[in-house]
């Protein structure tokens, strides 16, 4: 993808920017300390390129995850200058003078340096049945669902997740209480739960003290996310089911909403 | 004991773990994969996929299409299975709940593509390779029995006496090298674009799976057949889809003047026409934008040459509903928008025909070894494919490599044998050695940097005897280089040097064969371009390069007769009726 | 995966301050804390209907008047006032409206709401002060 | 299926945020500040005599306690937890400000009926 090095060249003599990065090895420190390198401020430069000029130039040893560089594979979140960014789309200039800060998400162990354990989320992701449910006959693969684009619409934000953890980090009940189910998988349920196709039906997981009823409303969830999903709403969309139909029982709540 | 262990979580790799899962639930399954499954690259593709469904379609035309689109290097059989269970695929993923874009009335939707006579790429606006990871991810979550190696990373294959028998493979978390026994292997680990410097590749596409099975003993093929994308930002290399020049995108010269009727690719029409113009397929778009170059009709900007892609007369409405993404990537990454200002693009290293040489069920010649996706070459692609075939591709064949490979092991239940444990002890301590680190040698960057620029020097959109056979002896020395790169990190969490430095070795088996392909087929055909052999010559080289690592571990490259079923070699015409 | 591995992984400690970290989080605090002086409302207004059954309306209002009460509910006016806004413009959060199958943009949502805020304090204001004359 | 109170308590505590939100301004507004400050008169002893005496208003100002104290419990209860990171005392929190309101509420019912 991008060629930092020819960039590198072009622009010797121009600025640098301090960036200080969160170190954290295991068994050589107990807790993160920060180091500091110089990077050239190129103007094109995400906070990511950063991060790969001083893996390549200037320090093997730090460890983070990339891959896509264009904002899509969701694994290059990480909390710069105290916000949770996803570093690729972040740009270095927007820090002026510097200096940077690049630290792990938040509210997650830290594993190394930047790489943070997320195999929590993708347990609870599971947990929610986060695929397309149906009873009875299925179609053969010759006819499709009809679907219409105003019910594609019902649920196409909550599919635009791209699970990078950046609600998880800014939420504080997340950060509190590690059990809580959590923006990104209720959005993903909701999107399930929302789409005309699908037949399932996710209330005993939702509708728990630590799924939708452990969230407080911050909202922080929405601010911070980076593709639209606004998360704080498809939660707050189920408690209103789940109440519905805690108070009335026959009424389906979620399905009946769908048609 | 495994029954079948897919490396890749990509697109190819889950089509196949939820293939075994079907096909028969007692078997063992497993996706090992070097970053989570929902990262892997098959998340970029931004398009759609075909597949014949109707609307004045036929089979034969997409069968037609693919293969003067692969300027008849495909293997016609593979590409009548293809374009046969393609249509299937897609409405398997949309009865998985992939969101497919729609029409009014309900039914999915179509765009055009490059290269493609009919309306028949499937979208999900233009996210569509997203989608279809999410929803294939979320689908496998569903199978609760499929074991996950989340974030380990192969480095080799097991082979004994021409049968696989499982890999090796680090944890990288925690550093722990293991070997994995399997029955079967399907390797889906995708492209190799990070060979070249400037990609629409992710930093993990390194090509290892190809080089896994040629270390192993198995052959490559077509392996000087690399695509280039017309539409790159330039800089970041991020994809600009070809779904933005189906909606009726233009692209355009310094002088705001549509350059590609210069190239016998018909005649400039205000709105979007088949296979002509902007929707003429990408080797002759990326060839194009080199002669445009060399007529001093591109524009200079600090990241090289580029034209323009004007979408300006799409208007914000049409911008906005059919490819959305197009705009969020030109105004996060490029600072400007596509519903007002042009576009600078440039042709940028996108995916690789050639591949683990296949049959149309995904089995190499070593038994028990299977590939699939982006990684295999079952030759539905030839010299060029065409936009969109890729993402069907990785479903129909990793389904087809799925159920192969379960068959497979189901009738060949031996146990574990001895080499897995030599050959797993030999590769242990070579890695931990690799570990210990040196302080001496050269950065892994340069090497890598120096490989890039060689290939790209050389084996670019156009070719030259002279320039390849260079490059030969620079990649022999940087291989030898590279056995001594300097390596900081001996940690054995989270090492994520070590695993680059593994990822750098394959980049460089991969390099070495791409050369020496392209050195040996002494022709012009789809992507391969010589200027030393300007035409096509069907005589000598209507067959696939097939390359095997000799004992040295040079490259030896020989030819594999074309598969011809219904359409005979003809003349490539696009533009004209 | 043992226990052992996921041993070496850092655990970071919570951070007491964590609200006054980032301006959003103090402004979410701030709301959650307009609850306080809801809590305080009712309180007063129940003060008051007691003087009101019990004839001593006069040393209510004396109370009332003090200025450390009217300060009080200074700020508990501001703080009820900060809950409306923020509980009215939230609410299409949970409710989303959908009329022929496109959404009722939130801002309407919003808007109807606080109309309904507007009317329902002109009518209590209406019987409070000139109703039943 | 584990079985919860939490939409229960929801509704009561969306139920109270928006009464509260409705009513309570202008309340304090005009009892709390313009009254006390002298800008608007107090209002005939009489008069709000004869507002309470109609049993619609106590019910509605019933209702309207009830609900505003379940809306400040519920957030007071979420609130102090998260600041001060106690959920682990929840249950005890959950007893004392939930109990509180249910106390006013009967307080205000015995006052008024
Ligand atoms: C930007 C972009 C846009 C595209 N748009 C389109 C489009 O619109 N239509 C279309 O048809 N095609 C498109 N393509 C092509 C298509 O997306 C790819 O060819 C396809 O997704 C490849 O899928 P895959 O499953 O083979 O590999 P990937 O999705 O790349 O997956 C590879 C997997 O292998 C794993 N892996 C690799 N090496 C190892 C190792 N050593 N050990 C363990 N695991 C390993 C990785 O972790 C990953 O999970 C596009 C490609 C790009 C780059
Ligand atoms: S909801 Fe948004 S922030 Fe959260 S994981 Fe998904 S994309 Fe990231
Ligand atoms: S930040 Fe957290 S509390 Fe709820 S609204 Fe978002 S999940
Ligand atoms: S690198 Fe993929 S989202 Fe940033």
């Amino acid at each position: 993808m991008t060629d930092t090095s020819e960039a590198v060249r072009q622009a010797a003599g121009t600025r640098t920017i301090r960036v200080e990065v969160s170190r954290y090895r295991p068994g050589e420190d107990t807790e993160p300390v920060l180091q500091g390198y110089d990077v050239p401020l190129m103007t094109d430069w995400a906070v990511l390129d950063g991060l790969n000029y001083i893996k390549d130039q200037l320090d093997g040893s730090l460890s983070y995850r990339w891959s896509c560089r264009m904002g899509v594979c969701g694994s290059c979140g990480m909390t710069v200058n105290g916000e949770p960014r996803l570093t690729c789309g972040t740009f270095l200039t927007e820090y002026g003078d510097g200096p940077v800060r690049i630290e792990p998400l938040k509210g997650f162990p830290v594993i190394r340096d930047l790489v943070v354990d997320i195999d929590d989320f993708l347990g609870k992701l599971s947990s929610v049945r986060p695929w397309l449910i149906r009873e009875g006959e299925e179609l053969p693969l010759t006819t499709e669902y009809a679907q219409t684009p105003e019910q594609l619409e019902a649920y196409k934000q909550y599919s635009m997740c791209i699970n990078c953890l950046l609600c998880y980090s800014a939420c504080p009940v997340y950060v509190l209480d590690p059990d809580f189910l959590g923006p990104a998988a209720i959005a993903l349920a909701q999107r399930y739960n929302l789409d005309s196709r699908d037949m399932g039906d996710r209330f005993d997981v939702l509708n728990l003290d630590e799924a939708v009823w452990g969230c407080t409303f911050v909202g922080e969830c929405t601010r911070v996310c980076p593709k639209h999903v606004d998360p704080a709403e498809a939660i707050q969309r189920y408690k209103l089911t789940a109440a519905l139909r805690s108070v009335l029982p026959w009424s389906k709540g979620s399905k009946g909403s769908k048609r | 004991m495994i029954d079948v262990l897919i490396v890749g979580g990509g697109g190819a790799g889950l089509r196949a773990a939820i293939a075994v899962a079907e096909t028969d639930p007692s078997l063992k399954v497993a996706v090992v994969s070097k970053v989570y499954p929902m990262r892997s690259h098959t998340v970029s593709a931004e398009g759609g996929a075909a597949a014949v469904i109707g609307l004045g379609d036929t089979l034969d035309e997409h069968c037609y299409d693919t293969v003067s689109g692969g300027d008849w290097l495909c293997d016609q059989d593979a590409v009548e299975a293809f374009v046969a269970e393609a249509p299937e695929e897609l409405i398997q993923l949309e009865h998985w709940g992939c969101p497919w874009s729609r029409e009014s009335d309900g039914r999915v939707a179509v765009r055009p593509f490059g290269g493609m006579k009919k309306m028949r790429t499937w979208y999900a606006a233009d996210k569509t390779g997203f989608h279809l990871l999410h929803t294939l991810f979320q689908t496998t979550l569903k199978y609760q029995d499929v074991i996950r190696y989340d974030e380990w990373y192969v480095t080799k294959l097991v082979v004994d006496d021409g049968r696989v028998h499982g890999v090796v493979a680090v944890e990288i978390r925690t550093g722990r090298i293991e070997t994995i026994p399997a029955r079967t292997v399907i390797l889906a680990t995708g492209g190799c674009g990070k060979v070249f410097p400037f990609t629409t590749n992710a930093a993990i596409k390194t090509g290892d799976g190809m080089a896994l099975a040629y270390r192993a003993g198995a052959p490559l093929k077509d392996m000087e057949f690399v695509q280039y994308h017309p539409t790159g930002l330039p800089f970041t290399g991020i994809l600009i889809t070809e779904a933005a020049r189906a909606e009726g995108g233009w692209l355009i010269n310094k002088d705001g003047y549509r350059y590609l009727q210069d190239y016998d690719l018909g005649t400039p029409t205000p709105t979007p026409k088949l296979r002509s113009m902007e929707l003429g397929p990408r080797d002759r778009l990326s060839q194009a934008f080199v002669h445009e170059q060399h007529k001093g009709r591109t524009v200079d900007t600090p990241y090289g040459p580029v034209v323009y892609l004007d979408l300006r007369h799409l208007g914000e409405r049409k911008i906005d509903s059919r490819i959305p993404f197009v705009r969020e990537l030109c105004r996060s990454y490029q600072n400007l928008d596509p519903a007002t200002d042009l576009i600078p693009v440039r042709p940028v290293v996108h995916y690789m025909m050639g591949g683990v040489h296949t049959d149309i069920d995904g089995a190499t010649p070593i038994a028990g070894l299977y590939a699939a996706g982006e990684t295999a070459c079952v030759s539905i692609n030839g010299a060029n494919r065409l936009g969109s075939n890729s993402l069907p591709e990785i479903l129909v064949f990793g389904r087809r490599a799925g159920i192969a490979a379960a068959a497979f092991a189901t009738s060949h239940r031996e146990a574990e044998a001895a080499a897995v444990h030599s050959q797993g002890e030999d590769e242990r301590r070579r890695l931990e050695r690799a570990r210990e680190g040196s302080r001496h040698g050269e950065r892994i960057a340069d090497l890598r940097e120096q490989m890039q620029h060689t290939l790209e020097g050389a084996a670019g959109i156009y070719r030259t005897g002279d320039v390849l056979t260079k490059a030969v002896d620079t990649l022999a020395d940087l291989r030898e280089r590279a056995e001594e790169a300097r390596v900081e990190d001996n940690s054995t969490t989270f090492n994520t040097e070590l695993i680059n430095l593994q990822e750098l070795h394959t980049m460089l088996e991969v390099a070495q064969t791409i050369v020496a392909c392209a050195l040996n087929r002494q022709e012009s055909r789809g992507a391969h371009q010589r200027t030393d052999y300007s035409a096509r010559d069907d005589d000598a080289y209507l067959a696939h390069s097939l390359v095997h690592r000799a004992p040295d571990g040079t490259p030896s490259v020989g030819l594999l007769p074309v598969t011809i079923t219904r359409w005979p070699p003809g003349e490539r015409v696009y533009g004209r009726d | 995966m043992t226990a052992g591995d996921r041993a070496t992984a850092y655990r970071p400690r919570r951070d007491p301050l964590w609200f006054a970290r980032t301006r959003t989080y103090t402004l979410f605090v701030l709301r959650e804390l307009t609850s306080v002086f809801v809590a305080w409302s009712i309180v007063f207004l129940l003060m008051l209907v007691d003087a009101v059954l019990g004839g001593s309306l006069e040393r209510f209002a004396d109370l009332a008047a003090r200025p450390w009460m009217i300060a009080v509910n200074v700020v508990a006016l501001a703080a009820t006032v900060f809950h409306t806004i923020t509980f009215l413009n939230l609410a299409p959060k949970a409710t989303v409206v959908r009329l022929d199958g496109y959404r009722l943009p939130a801002w309407m949502i919003q808007g109807g709401n606080h109309s309904l805020w507007l009317a329902v304090s002109a009518v209590i204001a209406f019987f409070v002060l000139r109703g039943f004359r | 299926m584990k079985r919860t109170l939490e939409p229960y308590l929801w509704l009561l505590f969306s139920g109270g945020g928006v009464v509260a939100a409705l009513v309570l301004p202008v309340l304090v507004l005009l009892f709390g500040v313009l009254m006390p400050l002298g800008v608007l008169d107090w209002p005939a002893a009489g008069h709000l005599q004869g507002l309470l005496g109609n049993v619609l208003v106590r019910l509605a100002l019933l209702v309207v306690v009830v609900l505003c104290l379940f809306h400040a419990a519920h957030r007071i209860r979420h609130t102090s937890e998260e600041l001060l990171g106690i959920a682990r005392f929840d249950l005890v929190i959950a007893i004392l400000c939930y109990g509180a309101a249910i106390t006013g509420g009967i307080y205000a019912a015995v006052l008024m009926f």
